[in-house]
């Protein structure tokens, strides 16, 4: 079989994808993108691959029994258990490198066993997290769950350990979030089916049979293309790398054919693009090298409240109006919320006009590309925000008539599906 | 890699010497000196008179090609010019500030006339007012062209032109000259203006060919030089024209693409423009479109200093008439329905595969309306467009990586649909 | 005039930080007390009202005493204040009461950049301000020195190790966090992460140094130039530049703003009084 | 048809100057121009004319039995969405909204649109509104900038004759010689209302602040001349009644800001920085002539045609050969007493920010204080505005 894969190295998180000859997705992966953009890739390239292979178990397990309900649940008892593995391994090197630290620290050994006790606490939480599926897997990396759960842990703590902690912590994350941890499938999936309940044991022996026909499919892909914000620096050489712009384009145009504009807000940049029958881009704008109104304008905004950015779209859609926001610069933004929450406005409000601030300047972009026509795609982490997606379709409506209007789950994926057709395309 | 250059360059290279040559002697030999601009210009008056013309665009576009832009800006910016106006006044304000030393390093002379015909711009008004001031000796002509408002010349418009020239310009002229306009000298110029006219469009018209043996653009700059600035009506500019005519000819017999510098070019893809091209990286810019194997066929900014083709030729028959009609026909005094036509008629004529619109910061008179313009292209003729956003002379406004990572995108978009309409995937 | 001596107050209410100035008016003018604290998300106007309190009673005031409260600022949010001064005005001052040969004070806040040109009797004769973007500013150290987890006292001394600084082009005061990231990762050593931004900052002032015509010698006031690494950064970038200006930080540049508006209310006073009579 | 607008045209007599500023604000947040509208439907033959800044000879229209509405933008009163699609980001701020109100439908009752002469900004507004709509009337009025009469007159008033023609088009009529002088009867006794309500203001800015003041001239630009006659007559009788006290504040003219038009709240946050706007270049489409025109004439035509060769007032727009503008700018600061200047121009403004250094290094020469900053339309922080005023007020204050 051939396989191609695409991969989309955007600015807060790494994408990849991996289609059939027949351009059907076989697996995507995703992570958070970090200082090593080659590390990045490699692991969505890798989550994609495992996802494709627990695909194909899938399939053939469901082949082979006829019936495919009971086995949805299994499999996903199965992923959930398989990634918790990656993150134990994931784990144990940053224990091993936290504790390195700990090695020079003059009350050294006392911390140590703080840390041990600590660590093992973060694994038992995680580990119920994940087994009771509540990680979305999408959206929630190794990083943010370890630093979540450790967090909590530290957050009883006294003034000077929990210093210490934290230090350690944010001296041993990037690191090691910059090595590659090799897994393999083989292995770690043996290891997910013996943590299954043993009222599964059965069905989990009727998998494991088939391990070995599937490890024995290769995944190497025939041809790839790398596409987003990093792309540059991917080791790739030059018919490798495709303008994302493209890619987008493209890859919304395999979710929804009828797409005939994108509208793309990532966490530095925003796009609108215009796209052809064929996926073809016809025109496209970007914003410039400024946060206001991509999603690092929300980040920063969700800092300033000390909340996640999860929370903000939720509590902005309880408001009853959207304050004016008259500052265009993220950082003045921020000042300005301040200046509305002591002068008694409703934090729900602001939020609100926030988020509406944010929608206009995509707006602006997207009328400089040409407008939204139907269908209208809209895509980027920021389209998880309920907020924004409301404003989009308000204004959509206002400003362009009743348009469909596609919002995928998957949209995330779209560039780098997108950089996966590529490769198809140019058979 | 030597740098080809052909008779023609040679040639061109030697008449501006010997112009600045003048120049700077001007103060020993008495010649008068008229400073005035390139849309609009009157060079055959000038020549009339026997002065010599002074082009501050053109001082401007030479520093900033000589990389010296980015200071007299500043000096500018410095006297309390803001960062927001046109960067060719600020270029050519900043310059006289420094001493006026023009593009060979000699000091260029003072106007003894500042003739502002100002032709498709508003800015030239405000410059020329800059310019009174830092010149208070100066004669000061005030020619005013009407605009192509509603895509023609309204023969009210051509009668104001041709009163203020006799009533105002000329008056002026010969106060400054001391003495009367030489008629038959006039003629001439008319004439030999249409000569080199007739050849330029040739030239231009070769583009048609495949390949093109002309990048209307980037060689195409240069080949306006003569005509538009101080040598139309000179026979000088007409052996000019002969020559690269010539040269064109022969590479259109060989199939050959336009000569570049760095040697031969294999056209793939065939491009218009709108808009005039960076000057502070030039070759940077060119670099862009060559890489991917683009060539101009058709520019707009060509047009600037006249647009000869639909048939417009100077005549010696009704000289002020000839002159005014000039005048009002300049491309940015065209209305932006003429323009759209103008550049679909490139588009046509040369069968070109997109547009690319450089949208020039400074300049208020090119880009505003651009993004209408390119709206429309893209429906009249379904093709791609590049637009692109640069400055004249500010390098400030020249950032590489984000005309690369437009361009770049635009020809993915040509190659992609190049590829499919190879591989007839395209259904119709 | 009177030759009697008076207690001021000045209260210069800044976007991060809230700065008080207790005042003893009178040649020579006598700086008593500053404080400075930082907002931290609170209502202002409440860290405002406990600080003069807590101010008074050290000192065995009551707010009765003083002759002259004058804001600057936000001044808006003091409540109990008897004028205002626009923060160009009182920089100018307070600087030059330490400093009176200077004649230009380059103000470096957390969301503006103010630079102010003086004449020899402090008389402020031309000015200009950053506007519309937050990046080159304190708030932008602010960020940055966050994502770097330093804090503010450490950035200048590293700043000050650095042998080969990074490059780094305007950058948004956001988006600064990728690239410092990206720095971090090709293994850029933090002293020369913190000098590239050091000279990005100091670009941006000089250019705004630029505006107007200013004179040496120029006193920096505001928080930013506690900043030693900033200092240093700007003298190279006005060498780099080619402007013979000699740049120092004021003493205690970040309440100048507040020892300026008490002076001056203090002046007002006087001038009131004169009236009066 | 009950029309909303019609109730404010007839109560004139008993109006309240707090009715009267709210008739002003009504009509300057209306971006759907209800007014004109409702005065359109009133009879047939009546047609709306829209122009552009800053001045159209609006005698013409008028005598053609047309409302001449000024538009000026839409401030922050609307977001620019579709607008930012025809201007790339180093053009002003106006255009943007022009065309989204366009777009929105806002102007569809307009039966026409003029665009003066006086930028490449302005002029190629024209070309969009050619593409956009090929149904209507688009003119771009050029104004001579030759100021002899045989020169500039003659082509000034062929213009004005073949607006006329294009015009009378639309709804059958001529320009009739005593239709014509009553108009110019009408716009003469509307700019001397005018100056003396800005003499007013001139002495007592604390009873009429710069805002309403502004809002009073920008109710000009809607109303029917005869009903802002009528208006601002009833505001003169208010006004001196009015108490106030005068309040410590420099006084400034305000210069620059002829075209794109500043935010009502940059205007009264400069007073509340303590600067009183003593006079200013906001509406000057509406001052553009300089004393009256002859309305008894047998040639109307000619008579607008010589008062804007020979009684214009001075703008960015206009060459200046002859009449240096900053001799007058000079003599409009003496003439208010003022303390200083604010050169305050849109941001990317060509015109007006290149003739700053200019008016600068005049007002150096003759020690005026001044200082100088850009906005747009929709700007909503003041801070920085706050700030540089300010300080200038408080230079003045504290030592001069
Ligand atoms: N769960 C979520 N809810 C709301 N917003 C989110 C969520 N996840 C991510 N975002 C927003 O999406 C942005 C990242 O978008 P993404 O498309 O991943 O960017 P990039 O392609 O540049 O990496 C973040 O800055 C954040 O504002
Ligand atoms: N100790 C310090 N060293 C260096 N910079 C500092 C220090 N303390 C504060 N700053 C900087 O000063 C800024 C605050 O300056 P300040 O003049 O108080 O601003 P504002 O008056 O606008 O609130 C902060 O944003 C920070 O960048
Ligand atoms: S305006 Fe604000 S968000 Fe934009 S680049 Fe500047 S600092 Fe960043
Ligand atoms: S605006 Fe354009 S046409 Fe006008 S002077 Fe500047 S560069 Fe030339
Ligand atoms: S604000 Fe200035 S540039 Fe803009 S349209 Fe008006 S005159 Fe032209």
């Amino acid at each position: 079989m051939s396989v191609f894969l695409g991969i989309d190295l955007g600015s807060t998180t790494s994408k990849a994808i991996i289609v059939s000859e027949k351009g059907s997705i076989l697996g995507r992966g995703i992570t958070n993108t970090r200082s090593d953009y080659n590390v990045a890739a490699d692991i969505a390239r890798m989550d994609a691959e495992f996802n494709a292979r627990f695909s194909m178990l899938r399939n053939r397990v469901i082949q082979e029994s006829g019936t495919a309900e009971s086995w949805n649940d299994l499999f996903v008892a199965l992923e959930n258990r398989f990634h918790y593995l990656q993150f134990e391994r994931r784990c144990d090197s940053l224990s091993a490198a936290m504790k390195e630290q700990l090695t020079h620290s003059r009350n050294g050994e006392e911390l140590r066993t703080a840390l041990d006790d600590i660590l093992l606490r973060v694994r038992d939480l995680t580990r119920a997290k994940f087994f009771e599926g509540r990680v979305s897997s999408s959206s929630e990396f190794f990083r943010d769950l370890f630093s979540a759960a450790y967090m909590k842990e530290l957050d009883g703590l006294d003034r000077a350990i929990f210093d210490t902690l934290t230090g350690v912590y944010d001296r041993s994350i990037n690191p090691v979030e910059n090595q590659v941890v090799e897994f393999d499938f083989k292995t770690l999936t043996e290891e997910a089916i013996s943590l299954l309940p043993n009222t599964l044991a059965n069905s989990g022996a009727k998998i494991a049979k088939h391990l070995p026909e599937v490890i024995a499919e290769s995944l190497k892909p025939e041809d790839y293309v790398g596409t987003g914000y990093g792309r540059q620096l991917l080791p790739f050489e030059k018919q490798h790398i495709k303008s994302e712009i493209l890619c987008h384009a493209l890859g919304a145009h395999c979710y929804f054919p009828m797409t005939r504009t994108v509208l793309d807000i990532g966490g530095q940049d925003t796009k609108a693009i215009q796209v052809d029958e064929h996926g073809l881009v016809t025109s496209f704008q970007m914003n410039d090298r400024c946060a206001a109104g991509c999603g690092r304008y929300l980040g920063y905004i969700a800092d300033e409240m000390s909340i996640s950015v999860g929370e903000l779209g939720p509590m902005a859609m309880a408001a009853e109006r959207e304050t004016n926001i008259c500052s265009t610069c993220t950082v003045f933004a921020g000042a300005e919320l301040r200046e509305h929450l002591n002068l008694g406005e409703k934090k729900e409000n602001v939020l609100a006009g926030l988020h509406l601030a944010i929608v206009q300047r995509a707006f602006a972009l997207l009328a400089r590309s040409g407008g939204a026509r139907n269908e209208f795609t809209f895509t980027g982490g920021v389209a998880r925000n309920k907020a924004v997606v409301k404003y989009v379709s308000n204004m959509t409506r206002t400003n362009y008539g009743d348009l469909t209007i596609n919002i995928h789950p998957d949209s995330i994926f779209m560039g780098a599906l997108g950089a996966a057709m590529f490769c198809l395309r140019r058979r | 890699m030597s740098v080809q250059k052909e008779n023609s360059m040679v040639k061109q290279k030697q008449m501006l010497a010997d112009h600045f040559m003048a120049l700077s002697e001007a103060p020993m030999t008495g010649r008068k000196v008229c400073y005035t601009f390139v849309p609009g210009n009157l060079t055959e008056l000038i020549t009339a008179f026997d002065m010599l013309p002074v082009y501050p665009e053109i001082n401007s576009l030479q520093s900033g090609m000589r990389q010296r832009s980015r200071d007299f800006i500043r000096e500018a910016e410095d006297a309390g010019y803001s960062e927001d106006v046109c960067s060719y006044v600020k270029c050519d304000i900043g310059m006289m500030l420094q001493g006026n030393i023009g593009p060979t390093d000699q000091q260029l002379p003072p106007p003894d006339l500042l003739l502002l015909s100002y032709t498709g711009c508003f800015v030239f008004m405000k410059w020329f007012e800059n310019l009174r001031h830092l010149y208070p000796k100066a004669e000061i002509a005030m020619l005013h062209i009407p605009y192509q408002a509603d895509g023609k010349v309204e023969p009210s418009a051509i009668e104001y032109i041709k009163e203020q020239l006799r009533t105002e310009v000329i008056p002026k002229f010969e106060k400054v000259a001391g003495r009367k306009i030489d008629d038959a000298v006039l003629a001439q110029c008319m004439n030999r203006s249409a000569m080199a006219e007739d050849l330029l469009i040739n030239v231009f018209e070769s583009a048609r060919h495949r390949p093109s043996p002309i990048d209307a653009y980037f060689g195409g700059v240069y080949y306006i030089g003569p005509i538009f600035t101080s040598f139309r009506g000179s026979q000088a500019c007409v052996e000019y024209y002969e020559e690269l005519w010539k040269e064109v000819q022969e590479r259109v017999a060989l199939k050959l693409g336009p000569i570049t510098p760095d040697g031969t070019f294999t056209e793939k893809y065939r491009l218009v423009v709108e808009g005039p091209p960076n000057w502070t990286n030039f070759r940077d810019f060119w670099k862009l479109f060559y890489e991917h194997g683009a060539v101009f066929v058709g520019s707009t900014y060509t047009r600037v200093g006249g647009v000869y083709d639909y048939g417009f030729r100077h005549s010696a028959e009704d000289p002020l008439k000839s002159l005014a009609e000039y005048c009002m026909g300049c491309y940015t005094n065209r209305n932006l329905p003429q323009r759209i036509d103008l550049i679909e008629k490139f588009i046509k004529d040369c069968d070109a595969d997109g547009l690319v619109i450089n949208s020039i910061k400074s300049c208020n008179s090119f880009s505003a309306g651009q993004l209408a313009m390119m709206r429309d292209i893209e429906e009249r003729r379904g093709i791609p467009v590049g637009f692109i956003e640069t400055d004249l002379v500010d390098p400030r406004y020249y950032s590489y990586s984000n005309i690369k990572n437009r361009l770049d995108s635009f020809f993915q978009m040509l190659e992609q649909r190049k590829e499919l309409v190879g591989k007839a995937v395209l259904v119709s | 005039m009177t030759n009697e001596t008076f207690h001021t107050l000045g209260i210069d209410v800044g976007s991060s930080y809230i700065k008080l100035a207790l005042v003893r008016y009178g040649e020579p003018h006598q700086v008593i007390e500053v404080i400075n604290e930082k907002i931290r998300k609170r209502n202002p106007t409440h860290v405002i009202d406990r600080l003069v309190d807590e101010l008074l009673e050290r000192h065995r005031l009551r707010y009765e005493d003083i002759m002259y409260v004058a804001s600057t600022g936000e001044g808006e949010l003091v409540s109990r204040k008897r004028g205002h001064f626009y923060s160009m005005t009182t920089h100018a001052r307070g600087a030059w009461h330490f400093h009176p040969q200077i004649r230009a004070v380059v103000d470096l806040g957390a969301l503006f950049n103010r630079v102010i040109s003086l004449d020899s009797g402090a008389r402020v004769s031309n000015y200009t301000m950053t506007g519309q973007c937050a990046s080159g500013t304190g708030q932008f150290l602010e960020n940055i020195s966050r994502y770097l987890g330093l804090t503010l006292e450490e950035v200048g001394p590293l700043s000050l190790q650095s042998k080969n600084p990074a490059v780094t082009s305007g950058i948004c005061a956001v988006l600064a966090e990728t690239d410092v990231i990206n720095m971090v990762s090709q293994g850029i050593p933090t002293p020369d992460i913190i000098k590239g931004i050091h000279l990005s900052i100091a670009r941006r002032i000089v250019r705004l140094m630029r505006k107007i015509k200013i004179e040496s010698p120029v006193a920096l006031t505001g928080g930013m130039a506690q900043d030693i690494g900033l200092t240093e950064a700007m003298r190279e970038m006005l060498a780099e530049a080619d402007m013979k200006l000699e740049v120092f930080a004021a003493t205690q540049p970040e309440a100048a703003g507040a020892i300026g508006a008490a002076i001056w209310g203090g002046y007002r006073h006087c001038k009131l009084l004169e009236a009066a009579a | 048809m009950p029309s909303r607008f019609a109730e404010s045209r007839s109560r004139i007599s008993d109006l309240t100057l707090d009715e009267a500023f709210q008739t002003a604000k009504k009509l300057f947040e209306d971006l759907s121009f209800g007014y004109a509208t409702d005065w359109k439907s009133e009879q047939q033959n009546r047609r709306i004319v829209g122009f552009l800044p800053i001045y159209v000879p609006r005698e013409i229209l008028h005598a053609l039995d047309m409302l001449p509405v000024g538009l000026f933008g839409a401030g922050d009163k609307i977001p620019v969405v579709r607008g930012d699609a025809y201007f790339q980001s180093y053009i002003c701020h106006l255009p943007r909204t022009v065309i989204e109100m366009a777009l929105n439908d806002s102007l569809k009752d307009f039966d026409a649109f003029l665009f003066p002469a006086i930028c490449d900004v302005i002029r190629n507004l024209s070309g969009i509104f050619q593409l956009t709509y090929k149904d209507k009337l688009v003119r771009f009025l050029d104004f001579p900038q030759n100021f002899q009469s045989a020169v500039g007159g003659v082509f000034y008033r062929h213009e004005l004759e073949r607006l006329a023609a294009d015009l009378g088009a639309l709804n059958g009529k001529s320009l009739s010689t005593d239709a014509l002088n009553h108009s110019i009867g009408l716009y003469n006794q509307n700019r001397a209302l005018l100056k003396d309500l800005s003499n007013f203001r001139s002495s007592y800015p604390h009873k009429l602040s710069a805002a309403d003041h502004y809002l009073i001239l920008r109710a000009g630009q809607v109303m029917t001349v005869e009903h802002h006659n009528a208006y601002v007559e009833r505001i003169l009788e208010l006004l001196p009644s009015v108490e106030a006290i005068e309040a410590d504040k420099i006084r400034v003219v305000v210069s620059g800001s002829f075209c794109e038009q500043p935010p009502l709240g940059l205007i009264r946050t400069v007073e509340n920085a303590g600067c009183y706007i003593v006079d200013d270049d906001f509406q000057l489409g509406l001052k553009w002539t300089e004393g009256d025109i002859p309305d008894k004439t047998e040639d109307p035509v000619g008579a607008l045609v010589n008062a804007y060769l020979n009684n214009s007032t001075f703008s960015s727009a206009v060459y200046d050969g002859d009449n240096p503008k900053e001799i007058s700018l000079e003599r409009q600061v003496r003439e208010h007493r003022a303390d200083g200047v604010i050169f305050c121009a849109p941001s990317f403004c060509d015109p007006a920010l290149l003739d700053r250094p200019i008016l600068e290094k005049a007002m150096e020469r003759k020690h005026i204080r001044h200082i100088g900053f850009q906005y747009h339309e929709n700007l909503g922080q003041f801070h920085v505005v706050k700030e540089q005023a300010g300080t200038f007020a408080d230079m003045i204050k504290l030592w001069d």
